[in-house]
């Protein structure tokens, strides 16, 4: 409770501090000195120590894992802030609002990690996806962005609507807005829940873009202004993830055997299409929109197989693409424009990045001894554990190995190519904390129990 | 004494006796329906007719004065030529809605008359929600007026239209705002109870300040509202021709001067309902010798007095302030009523809580 | 007491308790709409009907009007429209409120007055960010 | 059939009628109007169901608050110069038969639920009321309606980005 309350106090403090401060600088470091405090407020919040004290009535629930996400959304946040904030600056004049929008967004990720009610989920992913619509379009001059957003913007509100149609139909069969166990096991016959639970299941899917939902994904990951591609991407997949999960692993599990086999259907078709279709983008920057779909794809397996090794393969799997995703992104904001020729040559230019980007390709890619791969391994092994759906582990392998055709091609111009005499120029603490980020990838794939010993 | 009550309770009384209960009951609807029509046509004429002559009489000149005994005939004649008018539409206007405008704003216009209570217990329709009712119905009306203003295809409509629907979105909050000062004063929605919770004093004078704020942010927002100087710039004769209507003639123009004045009186009947007591007689304390004689002057007067009054000051208002430019218009409401009337429900709120009204 | 219509319905509906209260303004709505439909069919059979293209073209006080008036607006009355969506629910949330803030006691009032103050804050942000300046 | 059910069938019927209106008419402002006479049989139905300050608010903001903005929008937009978009018979009908799907499997299932018996809940059901949901939300609901206000806020500072040069 305390990070939701300090996100959101945080929010209309930057919304107003344009007003007060006039320099983007100052705005920058109020954002992160704000995002520091509230981490420690979360951390302090999981040990015992809450600010406020709030009768929630039962409307969400922080344990453990809803800590530890939180705590790492606005760790990778953190990150975020320090990798690209700066690039911000280039896309409009609303420098503050954007910061604004982001704490906002934070809230909503929070409220999705701990709802206990439809009620919250509902109101969660609706304050994280209306400031999206808005960062999606914020390049005003630019007509893409300007689609993107509008494009994301009726196909968001149509899965809302699809998502209130199942709220509505659980709360008809069930009389109760609580997700548990017992609500649906009083009403496992009706049928009208199954249908709910179904258009859950859809405008969930859409909203971490899984196949025959994802059409939305490419154009507006490409469309939006790269820094913020890189924070929807990334850390709000993941809540949404989490929202997902949270919401199938809470209520629906006595219904398993009904929707368990439309979900692998859901994952196979999202590993196809997103690896497939990744392997013919000329654009990096819609190859990592693809990629990410196709990531998703192993993401989704942890609805698959609720057991200790998916809740700790999510979790690795999150911070291991997101710190991914995000280094190559902020990297790619740093070019002219996200075509592959770009980096032809990038090794010469910039040794340190370039070794950077290659660890969190290969850790994308899920080649051994990066996070990528542990984490790719305890989704499989989850799945493994749950017993069925072999054959989707072995198609879950084979399209792993697909994606390691257009990962590697980066890493091929980027070694093997001529360059074009064109640089980009970074700072030395840009290089320092790229580094860092790829020693974090690594080490955590050697020793992911560094990360996960905090989820006891 | 022959009060609207009595007469009701009679002819109630005797059609039960007289027919069974559904002849009895479409009888009354029968009745009812005449006497919504014929409140419509008086009003129409008497309030432009009293327009016409409070302006004149402003401007120190006599207004209508050769139709009938000092013009009262005046407004019976304008009407029965606009009946006879030829109601054109446009050759590039999109028709149906061209059509179709005329009668929302008015149907708005005449639905919200239900709730409203005339005398003592003398009301179409006492619903639980009557003020929630007035402000819901009347915030349907912009859409007509927004339609007229595009169906017409004519850049004064269009503009005039636009102005219209941002100043009457605008005012409906801090409209809506004072209103509800008055709910939480009386604790009621229902139209009957917020009367009779000012038995013993008038909400403007038993409400302490919050309710004369209200009363004040009130009229003005209401002014506002009906699209009345010195709020009138969506249909500023001197800029935009006459603003939405500029393309209408004949009946239909008719209709939407009709729901103008109709609305004018709505308001000003809501306005005597919820801060001067509606139809409860003016009562002081303990007085009861004159509270006693108050109580005899029959209920009805007393709701048209008031209303009359209110509109009397709606008129006044027209020749004493100058029109306000749009921005004046949506800096008047956004930066200053919205917030006053905000935290005045707020203060309003806490001296009910704290019990410090009377 | 006597309210026109109100009481009988119940009576000659028993079958809709409550919906059923809605009945007279069902009626006046068809009633309104009667009337209004039978003015409009009177002018029309009364009024003349001599139409020249002349005078079917739009008004533009005598001149001859340039183009096609469905132009784009500012988008200053659409930012108008969406503060106002915005701050009417906030209104519309107020009627509850007024109805029940006697049970709910200071505690309701403080849940209000944290919910206004977040509006509040919006408020002056919009404000002073100038979004409803006429002129930029 | 009571009266409740023929103003259900009618209500309905009119919801439905006007809603293929929306997607069928070729003039957006004519599907605005069509959405508002939508917005106002599906009061009606709150109303059967004894829900008033639900019927109220829809009619409110839906039919008076977010009409007046879509309206707003439509004339922001030079609805001239947008040519329709030929779309081809074939994703039309693809689109349809998405459409049928979903209608054929909502009433697969919901004539199977054992709500059906119970029509409308016009006797009995008060909740709906507005000082009675004024109650429930001030107390039980407290905590999502206070968190709605920073939805609020996200879309005022949304409003100014999108809006203001």
């Amino acid at each position: 409770m305390n990070a939701l309350i300090v996100t959101a106090v945080l929010g209309v403090m930057m919304m107003f501090s344009s007003i007060v401060l006039k320099r983007n600088s100052a705005i920058r470091m109020l954002a992160i000195v704000g995002l520091l405090f509230t981490f420690i407020a979360n951390v302090l919040d999981s040990s015992g120590v809450h600010f406020f004290s709030i009768n929630i009535k039962g409307m969400m629930h922080f344990d453990q894992f809803a800590y530890f996400f939180i705590s790492i959304s606005i760790f990778c946040t953190f990150i975020f802030f320090l990798l690209s904030a700066k690039e911000m600056e280039r896309i409009g004049v609303n420098y503050s609002e954007y910061f604004a929008l982001i704490f906002f967004i934070l809230c909503g990720i929070i409220l999705v990690a701990s709802f206990t009610s439809l009620l919250i989920l509902f109101l969660g992913i609706e304050i994280i996806s209306i400031p999206l619509y808005i960062l999606t379009g914020s390049d005003k001059k630019n007509l893409k962005s300007n689609e993107a957003s509008l494009k994301y913007f009726l196909l968001g509100a149509f899965s809302t609507g699809i998502m209130l149609m199942g709220i509505a139909l659980f709360y008809g069969s069930t009389g109760s807005f609580s997700v548990e166990n017992s609500v649906v096991i009083a009403a496992t016959t009706s049928p009208m829940l199954l249908i709910g639970i179904l258009l859950l299941l859809f405008s969930m899917s859409f909203k971490v873009s899984a196949a025959p939902f994802h059409f939305w994904a490419p154009d507006v990951y490409d469309g939006a202004p790269t820094v913020f591609t890189s924070f929807m991407a990334t850390i709000v997949k993941a809540a949404a993830f989490i929202a997902f999960i949270r919401l199938f692993s809470l209520a629906f599990t006595p219904l398993q055997d009904r929707w368990q086999l439309i979900v692998a259907v859901i994952i196979a078709l999202t590993l196809f299409v997103g690896n497939i279709t990744a392997v013919f983008q000329q654009s990096v920057k819609r190859m990592l929109a693809y990629s990410s779909i196709a990531q998703s794809g192993f993401m989704l397996m942890a609805l698959l197989a609720f057991n200790t090794f998916s809740v700790e393969g999510i979790l690795l799997y999150i911070v291991a693409y997101s710190i991914s995703t995000m280094g190559i992104f902020s990297v790619l904001v740093k070019m002219k424009d996200s075509s592959l020729e770009e980096f032809n040559g990038f090794a010469k230019h910039q040794p340190v990045l370039a070794v950077a980007l290659t660890v969190f390709l290969l850790s994308l890619a899920g080649i051994p001894l990066t996070a990528g791969f542990l984490s790719k391994f305890y989704m499989l092994k989850a799945v493994m554990h749950s017993g069925n759906f072999l054959w989707l582990i072995i198609f879950a392998v084979l399209m792993a190995a697909v994606s390691v055709y257009y990962y590697f091609r980066i890493i091929q111009v980027m070694f093997f190519k001529e360059s074009d005499s064109n640089t980009i120029i970074v700072s030395t603490s840009f290089k320092w904390l790229l580094s860092a980020l790829a020693i974090i990838i690594i080490v955590l794939g050697v020793y992911p129990q560094l990360l996960l010993q905090f989820l006891v | 004494m022959p009060s609207l009550e009595n007469i009701a309770n009679f002819i109630h009384n005797w059609l039960y006796t007289t027919f069974n209960a559904t002849v009895a009951l479409l009888l009354e609807f029968t009745i009812v329906a005449i006497l919504v029509i014929g409140l419509f046509s008086v009003l129409g004429l008497v309030l432009i007719f009293m327009e016409r002559k409070v302006s004149a009489y402003m401007q120190v000149r006599l207004g209508p004065n050769r139709v009938g005994p000092k013009g009262i005939f005046q407004t019976v004649a304008d009407t029965l030529k606009l009946m006879v008018k030829e109601g054109m539409t446009p050759n590039n206007a999109d028709k149906f809605l061209f059509n179709l405008a005329p009668f929302i704003v008015m149907t708005a216009a005449m639905l919200i008359l239900a709730p409203l209570a005339f005398a003592k217990n003398f009301q179409i329709w006492d619903i639980n929600i009557g003020v929630l009712f007035v402000t819901a119905i009347s915030s349907v009306s912009v859409i007509g007026i927004l339609m007229a203003g595009w169906a017409s295809n004519n850049k004064y409509s269009l503009l005039g239209a636009m102005r219209s629907g941002a100043q009457i979105v605008s005012y409906e909050l801090s409209a809506g705002l004072s209103i509800i000062t008055i709910v939480v004063l009386s604790e009621s929605l229902k139209i009957s109870t917020i009367i009779e919770s000012q038995a013993n004093g008038w909400w403007i004078f038993k409400g302490h300040i919050p309710a004369i704020i209200a009363f004040v942010i009130f009229i003005i927002a209401v002014t506002a509202e009906t699209n009345r100087a010195p709020f009138d710039l969506a249909e500023a004769e001197s800029e935009l021709t006459a603003g939405f209507h500029t393309e209408y003639s004949g009946m239909k123009f008719a209709l939407f001067f009709l729901a103008e004045y109709v609305n004018i009186f709505i308001v000003c009947v809501i306005g005597a309902t919820l801060f001067l007591g509606g139809w409860m007689p003016l009562h002081f304390g303990t007085n009861t010798t004159f509270n006693e004689m108050m109580d005899y002057i029959p209920s009805s007067l007393w709701l048209f007095g008031k209303t009359f009054f209110l509109i009397f000051v709606i008129m006044w208002f027209r020749w004493t302030f100058p029109r306000l430019r749009i921005d004046q218009l949506l800096n008047l409401e956004w930066k200053y009523l919205l917030p006053i009337s905000m935290i005045n429900l707020l203060l309003a709120t806490a001296m009910a809580i704290l019990g410090w009204h009377f | 007491m006597i309210h026109l219509l109100q009481i009988d319905i119940s009576k000659a509906v028993n079958e809709v308790e409550n919906a059923g209260s809605y009945l007279p303004i069902a009626i006046q709505l068809l009633l309104v709409v009667g009337l209004i439909g039978l003015m409009l069919l009177a002018s029309h059979k009364l009024g003349p009907k001599r139409n020249t293209s002349d005078k079917l073209e739009g008004f533009a006080c005598g001149i001859e009007s340039h183009g096609d008036a469905r132009k784009p607006m500012a988008i200053k009355y659409f930012l108008v429209a969406v503060l106002f969506v915005l701050f009417d629910v906030e209104v519309i949330f107020f009627y509850p409120y007024a109805l029940s803030f006697k049970q709910l006691g200071w505690d309701g009032f403080w849940a209000v007055m944290m919910f206004v103050g977040f509006f509040l804050c919006g408020f002056i942000y919009i404000i002073k960010k100038g979004a409803l300046q006429w002129e930029d | 059939m009571g009266v409740t059910a023929i103003l259900f069938w009618i209500l309905s019927s009119l919801a439905l009628l006007s809603a293929i209106m929306i997607v069928v008419s070729k003039n957006p402002v004519h599907s605005v109007l069509w959405l508002i006479l939508v917005f106002f049989a599906i009061s009606g139905h709150y109303l059967l169901l004894n829900a008033q300050f639900l019927a109220i608010v829809n009619i409110i903001v839906y039919a008076g608050a977010i009409m007046v903005l879509f309206l707003y929008v439509l004339m922001l937009i030079d609805l001239k110069k947008i040519v329709d978009p030929q779309r081809s018979l074939w994703i039309k009908l693809v689109g349809v038969a998405t459409g049928c799907c979903l209608l054929l499997v909502l009433i697969a299932a919901l004539s199977k639920a054992d709500q059906t018996t119970a029509l409308t809940q016009t006797i009995g059901g008060n909740i709906g009321l507005v000082e009675n949901l004024g109650k429930i939300l001030f107390s039980e609901y407290l905590v999502p309606f206070e968190i709605s206000s920073i939805l609020f806020l996200s879309a005022m500072v949304g409003a100014v980005v999108i809006g203001k040069k």
